[in-house]
């Protein structure tokens, strides 16, 4: 052993120097005082809209038993903004930019993929096709096996830079949806975005959230997430980045060894603003620990481990 | 701006409702200013709460940040647990602060139940820097205005009105208001812990000709601008913007803010 | 106000003294010494299935952040045991009884709701076409709306005792197949079993349950099944037994102003083994305080309070 | 068996890994047998473990109940915090004790790591009732091995074997049995904390005939025998059966089980 740790992942063509980046929407300019952004894997900002909007009436996040649902309702400048501010300020920093793209309709995601991707700063897009808060009822278009697939193919016509589909844990059957996502041309995928959720005030009887429902986050979900990057790496031969309540180095290792390559970190930023500096040492060090040289060593083990016995 | 550990200094209980915390300050560098706030985690002892509670400074100084805080629910119950010697991860100084205009000489503070302790500070350092202060304190109790009698003694003129005594309805308030106003240069006005005290003071303000701000409160996830849970509307020309309380905020032009 | 709280509620023709009941597979005649069963709304004992069965492999339970995992596979010693011990044992109390039924076709459905409804202590039946661990990769009946229907239609040819249908929480739309399974008859729904998920020890790198995958409860999960709760409440107008994470008065209430009439306690009677008994005195001191009589008043005034905006 | 709410007495480290904790148990009128175990909840000051931790009794009297436990994970370690004057939620006596055949006078305990704590128990009852005791302590380090003078200065005859010192393995523990059955006239064998050893002294007992008793360990859920979390498989006749440790166990005849 020589002593030097390899935390280098591919994620299609991109070579991340470590698994770690942020999930969309719990990261931004603001955490630039706090945390160095060129020692994270990769750069993921907030979701995207086409349009301007204001997003969703207050109070937006409320916190449960281990988590917190949210619904922000994607509050953003428009495409015009985000090309003329968001994008040059990440492009400070030299590691992979991949913005998160979520539209009102297949025809938007297309629209907005063509445009961003041609930015020479972006390294990658995710396509947010499970926010749950965009239309009534929670519905999203990563529900559905054929509009997730026409949705990745239409977009997959018009850039060859790495497409990261976002699923939505809200199906019966994420691997069918994964499945989908991977033929219609997805690089990678994120597994995956929030629970559909609520909850409700016992003294005033309404909603803690202004609208109603929302995505549920943090801790409280980590079990779920992993049982399905553990079915969805079973499935597919894309890497799988797995989101969804890791809090520390240990978590994002449990999520590895369910099987995915890289990991995205949104609630834990919240409790701890540093929490993904931490959790990459955290990795280093249990690499250490394990008299492990590569990090390779450890994704999709739990695999293994099972085929063994 | 960063996320410290800082040392107890004391918590303790003031009044039925009220805790008083003090931190050791001697490891921060940052300039702090009155309206800003930090981002607490109280939850190392307890099972709850799960995200950071934020709290405006009370009063400061170069050794010590001091929070005054209304026992609400598991967040600052939690709070309370802290004793001498633990340490607090405190995130912050965050948000912009208030503003003294130029050669103002007197200004008045309307301030409800928490909300006094974020214009508190205000009035320290209004105090410091020889401008006079005028408070009206309003809370359910007269127990709950324990801080009411300490800048009573530094010389502010303090009108208590309360729940308890019935003295704390829109009418009474609107009547000291206009007492004072008339009576007093009052050169600016600051409000927080009320909606309905800001929209009565935002009518004074424009009434009077005055320059006002408010501080306000709303859930955060992240404090520092990434995650747009603390959104309000403020007036922009004709139109209405969203914008982030943690960051644009907490403090607020008060003619601005759609309450 | 007359002093006197009804807590009373009715679950198609049964009349429970109380909403609160166990969750099946977390109760039993071990707890008699702990719980006078006769203050309880009714009895659910664990689900039996037609022959015995040993059940899955250890470890079965694990814990996670606010919640656990557990992959029991049924144990039971079958029908003919069930109908010899377990019913002439709880018929010696005065509430209610409802067998949790679980078969591994509709055929064992159908013939296990035949027999266990012919007793006469049986007040109703439970149909456990949601549990997560007796198919391959957590598959089960409730998943699919054809299949719900069919299988609740054949049972309610057999017996006009209540059925009551315990759904999956693991689809994409709950409220379609509650529609189906009220379409096929179902008197309730109880809403709902276990989230499928997976926890992997960083260690061993091996799943922290034997059969790899099991159930999430506790608190945990509970926005998920208010979400739920609400939801279906919105589309059916079968009353709703509430069941998910709920672990005090306040959980108990929450799950009733989104819309249950009754609720299920699971994971809260392993913390504490009176927490039923403690959860009806809560709801009652709640009435009390909120000065309000019947607790059918609380019942589904989430979604009045939307309305009135 | 009930859920006690019980006052500490004393909680105190006594060596690396171990913990001493006694609770008052003046209210508790239930008999108590070496071998029960009861189930505590050990989070009210901390956010984990979730479920509660099992433990045996380590030590009994009509006023205390005693247990010794090892720090594995976050319920022991969230169990450290309670003190002096905290009281803690213990369920039980719960399971199956420990069977000491009429007529017994001296017994052989084979104990490794948390096991000598449950046989500990099962020791000082047999000490009371005149019953010789021998030993075979197996841990980890010579620190692990705290209880083993108390017992020896009981009169027992303690023989100690660690994996720091290499007498752990299984050769040398089966040199030691094999030694104290040929020297003494052993009526009965209990074991505990290792499933190689059980296996061994399955081996042995049936060897030499001797009557013999193991107790078990699963992760648990309920413990009271409601949810079948706890489940081991049981030799019966031709065929294998699945009984609850928390129940039917955690002692069973050593013969029996399935390990
Ligand atoms: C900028 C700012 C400065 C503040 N300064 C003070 C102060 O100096 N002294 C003081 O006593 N209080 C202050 N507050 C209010 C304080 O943050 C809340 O009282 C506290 O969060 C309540 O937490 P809890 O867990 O005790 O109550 P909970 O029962 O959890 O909640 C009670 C109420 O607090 C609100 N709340 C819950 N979570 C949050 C959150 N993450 N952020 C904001 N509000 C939340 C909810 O609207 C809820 O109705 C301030 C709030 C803000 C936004
Ligand atoms: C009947 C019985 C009697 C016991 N007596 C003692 C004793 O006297 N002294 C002592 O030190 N230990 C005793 N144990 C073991 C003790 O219960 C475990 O060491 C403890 O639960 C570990 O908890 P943890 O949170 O510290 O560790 P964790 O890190 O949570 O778990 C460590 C290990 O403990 C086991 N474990 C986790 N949860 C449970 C659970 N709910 N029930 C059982 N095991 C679990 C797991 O297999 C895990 O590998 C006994 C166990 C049983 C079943
Ligand atoms: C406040 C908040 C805002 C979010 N906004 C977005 C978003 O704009 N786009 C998106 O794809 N996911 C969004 N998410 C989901 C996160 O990216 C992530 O999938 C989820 O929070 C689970 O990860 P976590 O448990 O680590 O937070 C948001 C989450 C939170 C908490
Ligand atoms: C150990 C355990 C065993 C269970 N066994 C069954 C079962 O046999 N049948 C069933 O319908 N549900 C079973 N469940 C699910 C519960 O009935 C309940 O739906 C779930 O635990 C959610 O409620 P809770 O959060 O209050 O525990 C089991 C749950 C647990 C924790
Ligand atoms: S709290 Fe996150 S933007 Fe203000
Ligand atoms: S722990 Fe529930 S049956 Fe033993």
């Amino acid at each position: 052993m020589t002593g030097r740790i390899n935390l280098k992942v591919q994620i299609g063509e991109l070579l991340l120097q470590n698994p770690v980046m942020p999930a969309s929407g719990a990261f931004g300019e603001g955490m630039d005082e706090l945390v160095d952004f060129n020692q994270l894997g990769a750069v993921v900002p907030k979701s995207i809209t086409r349009y301007p909007r204001g997003g969703n009436p207050t109070p937006r996040i409320c916190e449960t038993p281990s988590g917190m649902i949210n619904s922000i309702g994607i509050q953003s400048k428009g495409l015009d903004d985000y090309l003329a501010h968001t994008i040059p300020y990440y492009s400070r920093y030299h590691v992979p930019l991949i913005p998160s793209i979520s539209g009102d309709s297949i025809e938007e995601f297309v629209e907005m993929s063509r445009i961003i991707a041609l930015e020479e700063a972006v390294a990658g897009l995710e396509l947010n096709i499970s926010c749950p808060n965009l239309k009534g009822n929670g519905l999203s278009f990563g529900m559905d096996e054929e509009v997730t697939y026409q949705l990745i193919s239409e977009v997959r016509q018009v850039t060859t830079k790495p497409l990261l589909a976002k699923l939505t844990p809200n199906v019966t059957s994420i691997v069918d949806i994964a499945k989908s996502a991977v033929r219609a041309g997805a690089d990678s995928l994120v597994v995956a975005n929030t629970l559909l959720a609520m909850a409700i005030d016992t003294e005033s009887w309404k909603p803690k959230i202004g609208n109603l429902m929302g995505g549920l986050s943090g801790p409280a979900v980590r079990p779920v997430i992993v049982r399905m990057v553990y079915q969805v790496a079973q499935a597919v031969d894309v890497p799988i980045i797995g989101c969804g309540g890791i809090m520390c180095g240990r978590d994002a290792i449990e999520m590895m060894l369910a099987g995915a390559t890289a990991v995205q970190i949104g609630t834990a930023s919240f409790l701890n603003p540093t929490a993904m500096l931490e959790i990459i040492e955290e990795i280093k060090a249990y690499l250490k620990e394990h008299q492990l040289e590569d990090i390779q060593q450890l994704i999709g083990q739990a695999h293994s481990q099972i085929k063994q016995e | 701006m960063r996320d410290f550990r800082l040392k107890v200094v004391f918590n303790q209980q003031v009044s039925q409702r009220y805790w008083h915390l003090c931190l050791d300050a001697s490891s921060i560098q940052e300039d702090i200013k009155p309206g800003q706030f930090f981002n607490i985690f109280c939850s190392d002892y307890s099972t709850e709460p799960f995200l950071r509670r934020p709290f405006s400074l009370y009063h400061f100084d170069k050794m010590h940040l001091e929070f005054l805080y209304a026992i609400k629910g598991v967040g600052t119950k939690a709070l309370t647990h802290y004793q001498k010697g633990d340490t607090l991860n405190v995130l912050g100084p965050l948000g912009q602060f208030f503003q003294l205009p130029k050669n103002t000489r007197e200004i008045l503070l309307l301030a409800r139940g928490v909300g006094i302790a974020t214009l508190a500070a205000l009035a320290y350092e209004a105090y410091e820097r020889g401008i006079k202060v005028v408070g009206v304190l309003s809370a359910r109790t007269n127990d709950d205005l324990v801080i009411a009698d300490t800048l009573q003694s530094l010389g502010m003129v303090i009108y208590k009105v309360t729940d308890e005594n019935k003295t704390s309805d829109i009418e009474n308030v609107m009547e000291r208001l206009s007492f004072i106003l008339k009576q007093r240069t009052i050169d600016a006005v600051y409000t927080c812990g009320s909606r309905r005290l800001t929209r009565l003071l935002q009518r004074v303000s424009s009434e009077y000709g005055i320059y006002g701000e408010v501080a306000l409160e709303e859930n955060m996830g992240c404090s520092v601008g990434v995650c747009y849970a603390c959104v309000c509307q403020i007036k922009e020309k004709e139109d209405s913007q969203s914008v982030r309380i943690c960051r644009e905020g907490p403090v607020f032009p008060l003619e601005k803010v759609l309450v």
